[in-house]
Formats: C-alpha cells, structure tokens, sequence
C-alpha cells in the first residue's frame, strides 16, 4: 500500500507492505526495521533499526499529532483513493462564498458586536476573545454580511474553532 | 503558633506550599474555583473548600469568600503564594481584622513598597541609584520634555500604574517625544485609570538582577543572594539562574548590601526580592521590590539548602531567624525553566487542552515544582504557569547539561508548552557563554527558530513512520475496513498490547 | 574517549546511567529481555536491543548476547550497573578481551577482593580489623571448634561462598555448635557448592556502616564519607542515611582513612564502597568491599553535589579525577528509601502486578529514581527494586519529615511496596532518635505493625464510603440494574467526568 | 438503600439515600457533606465535610480495593439481598469436597512434582514456586487423590491462583 505523508510542508512517500508476519515500510529509499508498541492510550514505543523513540500519536481532524522530542508534528497521510479524489478537485466542488472566521488563540468570547445579517467592512471589530488575561479584538476580515454565528457570549472556544461567517457579496 | 494554614492560591504555588506545611506537620486548607475541583493543589491538601465560578474576579479574587473559608474552616494564618492577592494591602488588612495571621509582610509595608512613587524614594533615601528621570510620574508633556532633555535620549515612556510592558515606549529623538507621550498618556489613562507616566533614561543591554531578602519581626534583615533574570518575553521571565554569570562580586556585595538596608528601612517580613537593572557597565539601578514570596525562588533554595516557604511561616508564626548571614553559603549553580502553556516558537501563543500524559524526570540535581496532573484540563481562565523545572550542578554548565537532559525527560502531552523553546535557550551559544542581557529573545529569537526548525526537519521521517503504523493498525483493527494484508501478527500485537495497558 | 555506552542492566539503576549518559552528551544502548520491552531504560535509551527470554541467565546474565549487542551497536563501553554481571571478573574480562572499554575496576581487583579470604586478608594487611575468627572458612568442626573458643560465644555460622543471609545461624553454648555447624556446612554445600563455612565471633548492637571511595588510573584516591545501613530486612539494606547518627567523628575519619587505604592495595578504580560492622562501643571490623557502584550512592551525591555515574564514566576514559579529597564536602543530611514490589506488613513477601497510577512527589530537596512506569507490568523475573526516595535537609530532622511528606506524596497503585513500611520507619521513636542497629526492623518489627494498625482503623470509614459511593455508581450506569433513585444528576456527573477524563 | 460494608474485621452499616439530586450516605451515626469525582480510570478525589481525599478504587473478586493514604483496604459489600441469601446458607450450598491449593505468594511455576490421579500425603512437594530469586516448594496441605492441575511449567501466575485441586478420600 503507497501512503503519501505530508509533514509541514515536507511530502514522503511511503510503501508500506507485510513480510513475514511483520509490517515493512519503505521510506525515501530505504526500509528500516521498526518495532510499535502500544504503552497507554496515547503513547507508543517506536524502534526504528534499533534507535528508540517515544511517541504520542493521536488523530486529529485533519491526519494525526504526533509528539516526538517535545514537538508536535501534523501529519497528514494519503492512500491512493485521497490522492485521486484530490487530483480530481472534488474536494473543492463544495465550497461556498462564506468566508469563515476562526478563533487564532483558544480563549473566552467576553463580547460579540455583530448579530446575523448585519454588514460588515473589512476591518470592523466583529467579537472580543478574551485569553490569559489579554483581550483580543477579532476584526471581519473581510466586507460583507454576517450569516451564522457559531459561538455566544462566555462561551470557551479552541484554536481554529469556527465563530463567524461572513457572505460576501 | 499557627495551627492551619488556608492557601490564597492555586497551581504550582499552592501544591509548594502545602509541601513545606506538610514538612511542619501543620494542616493546610486548599480553596478552589468550580474550574479547580480536581487540580492538583485541592487532591493533595488536607481541606478543601470551592470558593466560587471560574473567574478570579469571583474566585480568588474574591475577598469576603475566601475569608469566609478561613473562618469556616479555623485556618488560623492564610499564604496568598503570588499573584492573586498577594500584594493587595486591602486584603492583607481584612485578614489581619479578622484575627488571623498573614503570612506576608505589614499592610503598611505592602502599601508603601507598592507605589512607586514612594518605593523609589524609599530606595534612593537608602543609597540605592535610581534610573534617571524615573523620580516621580507626570501626564504634562512639558514636564516630559524637561526631564528627557536632562537625563538625555534615548529614553522610555512607562505607565505609572502599570507593569506588563503595557503603555511602554522607547524615544530615540526630541521630535518623536509629544506623539508618543500622546499615545502613551491615553493608553495609561484607559488601563490603568491613570494618565501619568514615567519618563526615564533607556538603560543600555540591561540586566534584570535580583536580591532575595529575609526579615524576622526581631529586626534581623538577611540576604539569600542573587538571581539573574535576565531572560524575558513581554517583560516577563521565562528562564532565571543563580549565581548570576554577568555581575562582579563587588557588584553583587553591593547589591546584597543594599537590598538589606531598603528591606530594613520599609520595616520588612518574611521573604521579599529587591530588583535592580544592571547596564553593561555593571552599573545598577533599583527598580522595584516584590513584596512577596517569587516564582523563581527555587533557584535560591537550591543553591542555600534553606526552604524559604518554611521560613515565611515559621516568621509569620513569630520567631525569630534560627540563622544568620553567615550561615547562608551558596553552593553550585541552579537554573529555572518556566514551563508555561504557551507555545515559544509561535509568540508564546497560549494553548489550552487537557493534559493527555504527564511524565516527570528524575534524578540527580532536578526539582520539579509543578500544579497539573494528568487528565486535566488546562482552561484559559488563570496565568498559563504549569510548573518550574529547576536544576543544580556543581557548575554553571553542569546545570545547562542537566537541564536539557531533564526537558527532554518531561513529557507534557495534549498542550503546548515553553518546554522546547527552554530546550533552545540551553543549545545557544550566547545563552551558553552567560553573555545574555533582556533583549536576549528580541536579539536571538530568528536563531531559536532556526534551532527548532533543524531539529523539527530530521525528525519528521519517524513522526511520519509512527503515524503510518498507526493508521494501518487502526484501520486493520476496524470492522468496516478490513484489510487482509494488514490483519497479521504484527498488527495484532499492537491490539493486544492495547487492550490490557489500562 | 568513550563515544557509546551499553548498560549492562535494567531497571532504575539503567534510567540512572542513562541520565548520566545524556548529560555528557555521549549515547546510551539499552538491552532488554524480552519482558522488558516497554520497560522505562528502553524509552529513554537512545538505542535498544534484545538480548534474550525473561529468564535473567538467558538475557542479563548472557555475556554472548551483550557482547554482541555492544558489537552491533558500536558501543566502545559497557556499564554494569550493580547486581547481575556487575562483580563478574569473567565478564569484565570478557569484555576488555573485545576491546571494550569496562566502566569498573580491573578483573583482577574483582577477582581479589570478590573473594572473601584474599579480601579479608588484604584488609587486615592494610591495618583494618577483621571480626575475630573470620579469617579463614573451613569444614572441619574440630577447627570451628578452636575458632569459637577462642573468640567466645556467642558465635556467628556463615557459609564461605554465599551472602543474603543463607545458611546463617547463630550459636549461643558448644552443646549446640555441632549440630548447626552440620546443618550450616550442609545447606552451604547444597546452595553454594562450597561446604566451607565462617566460624565468627557474634557483634553486638552492630551498625553496618560503609565507605564511599573513588580511584582513577594515576593511583587518586578520595573517600566521599560514610552511609549508615543499618535498617535491614534479610541482611538487605532498605533505608540508608548519611551521615550515620551514630558513629563518632574519630571512628568516621578512621573509617575513610581505612577504605582508602584499601582501595590503593588493591589498585582500585572508579566508584567501590568499603563495608564495615560497628559495634555498640564504636569497635569496628572490615566486612567486605563492594567492586561497583552500590545502590544507595543517590545520598552520597546529594550531600556532596558529586554526580558518582558521570565520574565512573570520565575514569573509565581514561582521565584523572578533577578534584580532590578537599573538594568533597559533605553538606546536610540525605535519606533513602527504596522502594520495592513487596508488602513491608506481611513478612516483604513479593507482589506483582500492573502499575494502574504513578504520581511521583515533587518539590524542595527531592530525589526520586525509578524504572516504572503506568501500565508497566512488574514480572516476578527480577530484583523487586521499583526505585529509591531520597530526601535531603540541612537537618536529619528536617531530611526525615520531607521524607514523610515525599513518601505520601508518591502514589504507586497496583502493586504492593514498601512506602507504607517506611513511612511507619520514619514515624518511629528509636529511627527518629537515630539509634537503631541492624536488629532494627527484627526488635521494633511489632511497633511498625501497630503504627501500621493504628492509621488503618481511622481510615477504614473512608475507604468503605469510597467504595460504597462507588458501587452505586457503578450500578446506575448500567443497564441491567437500573436503580431510579440513583440515576440522578450527581451520579450523572462521575459518569461525564469519566468519559471526558480520557 | 442499606449496605454492610466489611473492611479487614469491622463492619461498617452504611445507609444510601438522594437529597436534592446529591448521594447521601449515613455512616456509624452521622451523615458527611459528600463529593466524589473521577480524575482517571482507577482515581477519584472524595471530599467528605471538606476533608480531601485522593483514593484509587477498583473492583476485585470478592468485592472492592481501595487504595488510600499509601495503603490497600479490601471492602466487602452487602445489600439486604446479599445478606439474606448469606443468612440462609445458600453460598455454601455447593462446595465440593475438593482442596484447593493456590498460590500464596506470586511467581513462575518451575517445577511440578505430582500428576492427575497421584495419591498424596499432607506434606508432599507437588511443585515449586519461584518469585524473585527464591524457591518456595509448596506442599500438599491435605492427603488425597490429585484432581485437576491448573498451571504447567513456566506458568506466571498471581497470588491465590489456583494451582492444584486435592480430592479427599
């Protein structure tokens, strides 16, 4: 099976296959001997050719988190049918005129100016998020008009959750 | 003698606290927001009391509930740790009214060392230098104008009320002065509810150095020593050290001198730090004293062997200091990494999230203060300090060593923490040669990057591999996506092992 | 110079290299059984190879399986740690033979002081006293005989080849000296192959007190002072301290004289620890000496600042000590707990199990080194050591109630250890006092029970409400008993808490 | 709800009711102010009157251990059903006259003396027990006929397995 790992703005190409009884996983050229173990519900211990890692591998909504050396990486992988679905441009088909804004720090909403249907310019103070004791202004990114909001007042919100929407005309 | 302790606290400070009370032998009472029931400080301390919603504000900030507490509970003294209430005079007062002990130094003294105004009076009366211009606040442009002119430019425009680098400016030239003094007024005015400002002389490549006293109620003033603070994001410390690598030994008698004389003249108790900015010529100013037990006082205790939490009660309890100056004799070098919730590579965003695993390092020179657990969830309501991670060795670099040994040992997972940007202070070079003043992370932070990013690059082949192995593991084991190739042994072991972890 | 280190052990004593490793920044290889995979010295290794089935004789103890491993893995030394192959001669030979730098004094010192006859002798001929009749085993009852009354009874029976306490037997009048003679030369035999056994005159009170001594290749020689053994369960240690409470300042410099003396007749090198008996009047006798690094050395480093491990490691490339006997200043007082798989209230008999939590302690003068893990399986292959507490206080008073704080704080569940047992240790009158001798644990064995006891009743409401509370929680959530009256929004919320919690 | 709660020798009568949506429980005559709240699989914070307590709770074969304060506690528990069946000598109802032998302390099974059907007298070494570098030969307890054998060489095996059932004669 050929899965395609983007890393960052890294791509790899893996080639994983069964010898054995053993999963076999060729990567940028070489095929290394890898052992996964399973330590707790988010914790593994990975030896690749005898080298020791211990990681954290969790899904996230877009691949997979993992934590190695205290770093967070984002992986996202793709087999054969995403890359295809991809180079077909079908996961574009369903976007809409919506411009979406996300929170950029997890916080508290303390204040929200606009209500749906209002019109906005770009630059207009849309809410207040409040995080660690700093008060940040989350301004309309762009002119148009207010369709949903997704978040209300002393609602605790995670980075990239959505907040607003805003059609453009 | 006190015979229960109630902590205005929460966090690292709270869970430190309750560990000297335990060494006492004296019961310690936690208080708690709805949003703390299952934090560490409440699961570890021998009561403990919910005193209100999330918020500080109504929480702990919430004067009348957490005296409240103390009566219902018979605390006979309250530790307010810092922060919170720590410094408030009012609050100090009320407890004192109410008939219990204040682990902390005289309303009077809290007052008086927390203005400004009169704490660099007080220092300067004391033969401590203050920087020049800083003497009182103004919000009259001419005033401004005359004072930049005499200590000469550049020069920095500072909030009176304030502290956080909010409202603060630097001036290179006459002509920028009346906008920038504008600007700065307003913006004292609307967050501090006061429109002077200071105008004082940009000291150059300064140090940030501290003295951290100890007063009985007898009268006897001891000093514990430096601590070089000098590396600081937004103007707040994230890594400190003792001894300091950059101050002479005169430089440092002097220093040690003086915050004895200021600590005398204010009437101080109990534990208290004396700060000072110290210019690349070694030559220093007073700047302010914290009038309360300090985050980075490990480094201190480390170094001294004495345990200053101990002492601050056993002070508040009325005795007088079993040791005197001579007895404190620093020994190695200690280092403090702050562990925030905040991500030091992107502009110590902070992040918030439940703490998936928690794994702490050991052994030798390691002290790890910290107030989470696994399982919880780190909400933005409160300050993001996780933990401290301090660490000893008989020298400076011995300590760097085993700091980074001990970083890469603390697995934090499900948050982001300072725990890889700490890693990159310790690798760089200007950290490692101890040639560091407060601009170190403004002057160095494209190197940390660059740091981080070399290391992230040879490791994305593995993260990749781990998350290949686990997809094809997951999916193998998944009903509605059976793959024949992949249900073998290997990937079975993996599920075994899984079932029977926990 | 070594550039990759292979430990030759597991457990806590393998993290303890490991850490060594890092901070000089040199790699560490770890070997694993196949029991051990998951193991914390395999996490944090840099690299890892198995070296055989659980069975220690067929991975541990397996000379072939390592010295392949160190040649696959390129690693140009081999630590030993203690226990396992760490005092085999012919494994040091071995690995020297492979051109393998050996962390550890020569094969022929091993050789000579592993043997009890040449080390006693050695001893003596350095001017320390031998426990009278000790100096030569033998299997005849005649020569017992002439032994005992010449030293006068009570006597000692011990067998020549063993330790641990086999074959042991005390002999109070001649009536009974031969029949336990033959039952001692008997059980000798059948353990040890060798049915020679000690003929020694009985020491009174005694404390076991020893000697930490270093050596590099250039003939230095330092002594890093004394810890006092004396708390025993089965002639093995359980709780250490340094300083000893007991032994005058003359016996102490004495002592360290002696042990150096001793380590330079036998061309010491690196880390040895010289073991003495003392008795109630200060008399004391040369034991043994031990050729590695001996499992309480953690007090020693805290007290002297010294990191033992990493200076094994610089002698063992070949440098010479960077300090000297002047250098080591012992400073406070440092305490160790160890922390084994076994109920300390039923006789030390070994538990195994999983690991369901581990919370380590934290906080001022702390030391915890451990090989577990949550979720580690503890397999009944090996040693019990789960990992040693260590406290230290600029009093014993003060190093004993941080142990007591430190020891509640740590929270081992799934497997029975001996925290409980010695925080009923630390609370006891005649430990307190610091007047115990190796008889400890066997004359106040009763008060331990009773202490244990005591804070059982008091808490036995609590863990019955626990688990009432529990079990009805339990009940409300599942579906074949629902109990209306129960399946309330309180109950709801322990569910809740237990979906999110992970 | 009545509950009989044994610990150790004590027995402890416990009464469960619901006030207002909050567990009630009286206990030797005073009912505490109760919070319980789960922190992980096995962990929970109890505050009883305010009192804090951090205990690790978890089913076992004859009922509930609890962990608390570094000390296990074994918590048996009754309901009115449970004790009327115990009173009416039902449990014993079905004993056999088997004996069973289980292991008193954990360990590897390293050697096994006896076989299905071998007659024994109290006093015979039927297998040997290894734990932690010791033998422990275990002996017969009663004299008999041996029944089923539980575990073979090289067994792992826990504390109060069952090892060798002893039929008397």
């Amino acid at each position: 099976m050929i899965l395609q790992a983007t890393v960052a703005d890294r791509v790899l190409q893996l080639n994983i296959s069964v010898d054995d009884g053993k999963p076999r996983v060729e990567i940028e050229g070489h095929q290394p001997q890898l052992d996964l173990v399973k330590l707790s519900p988010y914790s593994y211990s990975l030896l690749i050719d005898g080298q020791s890692h211990h990681l954290s591998i969790r899904p996230s909504r877009d691949g997979y988190m993992v934590d190695l050396r205290r770093r967070t990486y984002h992986i996202c992988l793709q087999d054969e049918l995403d890359l295809t679905i991809e180079k077909m441009g079908l996961k574009d088909a369903g976007r809409d005129r919506s411009g979406h804004v996300t929170a950029p720090i997890p916080g508290l909403i303390t204040a929200i100016s606009v209500r749906k249907g209002d019109k906005v310019v770009a630059g207009d103070q849309l809410l207040v998020l409040e995080a660690m004791k700093m008060e940040n202004e989350i301004a309309a990114p762009m002119s148009g008009t207010i369709g949903a909001l997704h978040i209300a007042t002393g609602d605790t919100v995670e980075k990239g959750a959505r907040l607003v929407d805003i059609h453009v005309q | 003698m006190i015979s229960k302790v109630l902590i205005a606290n929460r966090g690292e400070i709270a869970v430190r606290i309750i560990r000297s009370c335990r060494e006492l032998n004296i019961p310690a009472v936690a208080i708690y927001s709805e949003a703390d029931r299952t934090a560490p400080h409440v699961l570890m301390a021998d009561e403990a009391t919910c005193i209100g919603p999330p918020p500080s504000i109504d929480s702990y900030l919430n004067v009348d509930h957490i005296l409240e507490a103390a009566r219902s509970t018979k605390a006979d003294a309250i530790h307010p740790g810092y922060g919170f209430l720590a410094e408030n005079a009012a609050f100090a007062q009320a407890v004192l009214d109410a008939g219990i002990t204040w682990v902390g130094p005289d309303p009077q003294t809290l007052e008086l060392m927390g203005d400004k105004v009169s704490a660099r009076r007080l220092a300067q009366e004391s033969g401590a230098p203050i920087i020049p211009g800083g003497v009182e606040p103004t919000a009259d442009i001419k005033a401004a104008e005359a004072i930049a002119s005499e200590v000469g430019y550049p020069i920095l425009i500072k909030a009176a009320g304030g502290g956080g680098g909010k409202g603060m400016r630097i001036v290179v030239n006459p002509n920028e002065l009346p906008p920038a003094f504008k600007r700065a007024r307003s913006e004292s005015a609307s967050t501090f509810a006061d429109e002077r400002v200071y105008v004082e002389k940009v000291i150059e490549q300064p140090h940030h150095v501290e003295i951290q006293v100890f007063a009985d109620r007898a009268g006897n003033v001891v000093s514990f020593g430096e601590r070089e603070c000098s590396v600081q994001r937004r103007y707040q410390k994230i890594i400190e050290e003792t001894p300091s690598p950059f101050i002479t030994p005169e430089v440092k008698e002097e220093l040690s001198k003086l915050a004895v004389i200021i600590a005398t003249a204010c009437g101080y108790t109990g534990a208290g730090t004396v700060e000072f900015l110290v210019d690349k010529n070694q030559r220093f100013y007073f700047l302010e004293m914290n009038t309360r037990l300090q985050v980075e006082h490990p480094i201190t205790e480390m170094v001294t062997g004495f345990d200053l939490v101990a002492e601050q009660i056993q002070v508040a309890s009325g005795k007088s200091l079993t040791f005197g100056q001579e007895d404190i004799r620093p020994r190695g070098h200690a280092l403090e990494c702050r562990i925030y919730a905040e991500d030091g590579f992107d502009n110590f965003t902070p992040s918030t999230g439940r703490v998936l695993e928690l794994t702490t390092p050991g052994g030798v020179g390691i002290r790890l203060d910290h107030g989470i657990r696994e399982g919880l969830e780190i909400t933005p309501h409160y300050d993001p300090i996780l933990g401290k991670l301090c660490t000893w060795g008989r020298t400076r670099r011995e300590a760097i060593n085993r700091m980074t040994r001990a970083l890469e040992e603390l697995r934090i997972v499900g948050v982001r923490t300072t725990v890889p940007f700490c890693m990159a202070v310790m690798s760089h070079p200007v950290f490692k040669q101890g040639d560091y003043c407060t601009s170190f992370i403004a002057d160095y932070g494209d190197d940390l990057q660059t740091w981080a990013a070399n290391n992230k690059d040879s490791l994305d082949e593995i993260a990749a591999l781990g998350a290949a192995l686990f997809s094809t593991a997951e999916k193998s084991k998944s009903p509605d996506r059976p793959d024949a190739r992949l249900s073998n042994s290997a990937w079975l072991r993996i599920g075994r092992e899984e079932q029977i972890s926990r």
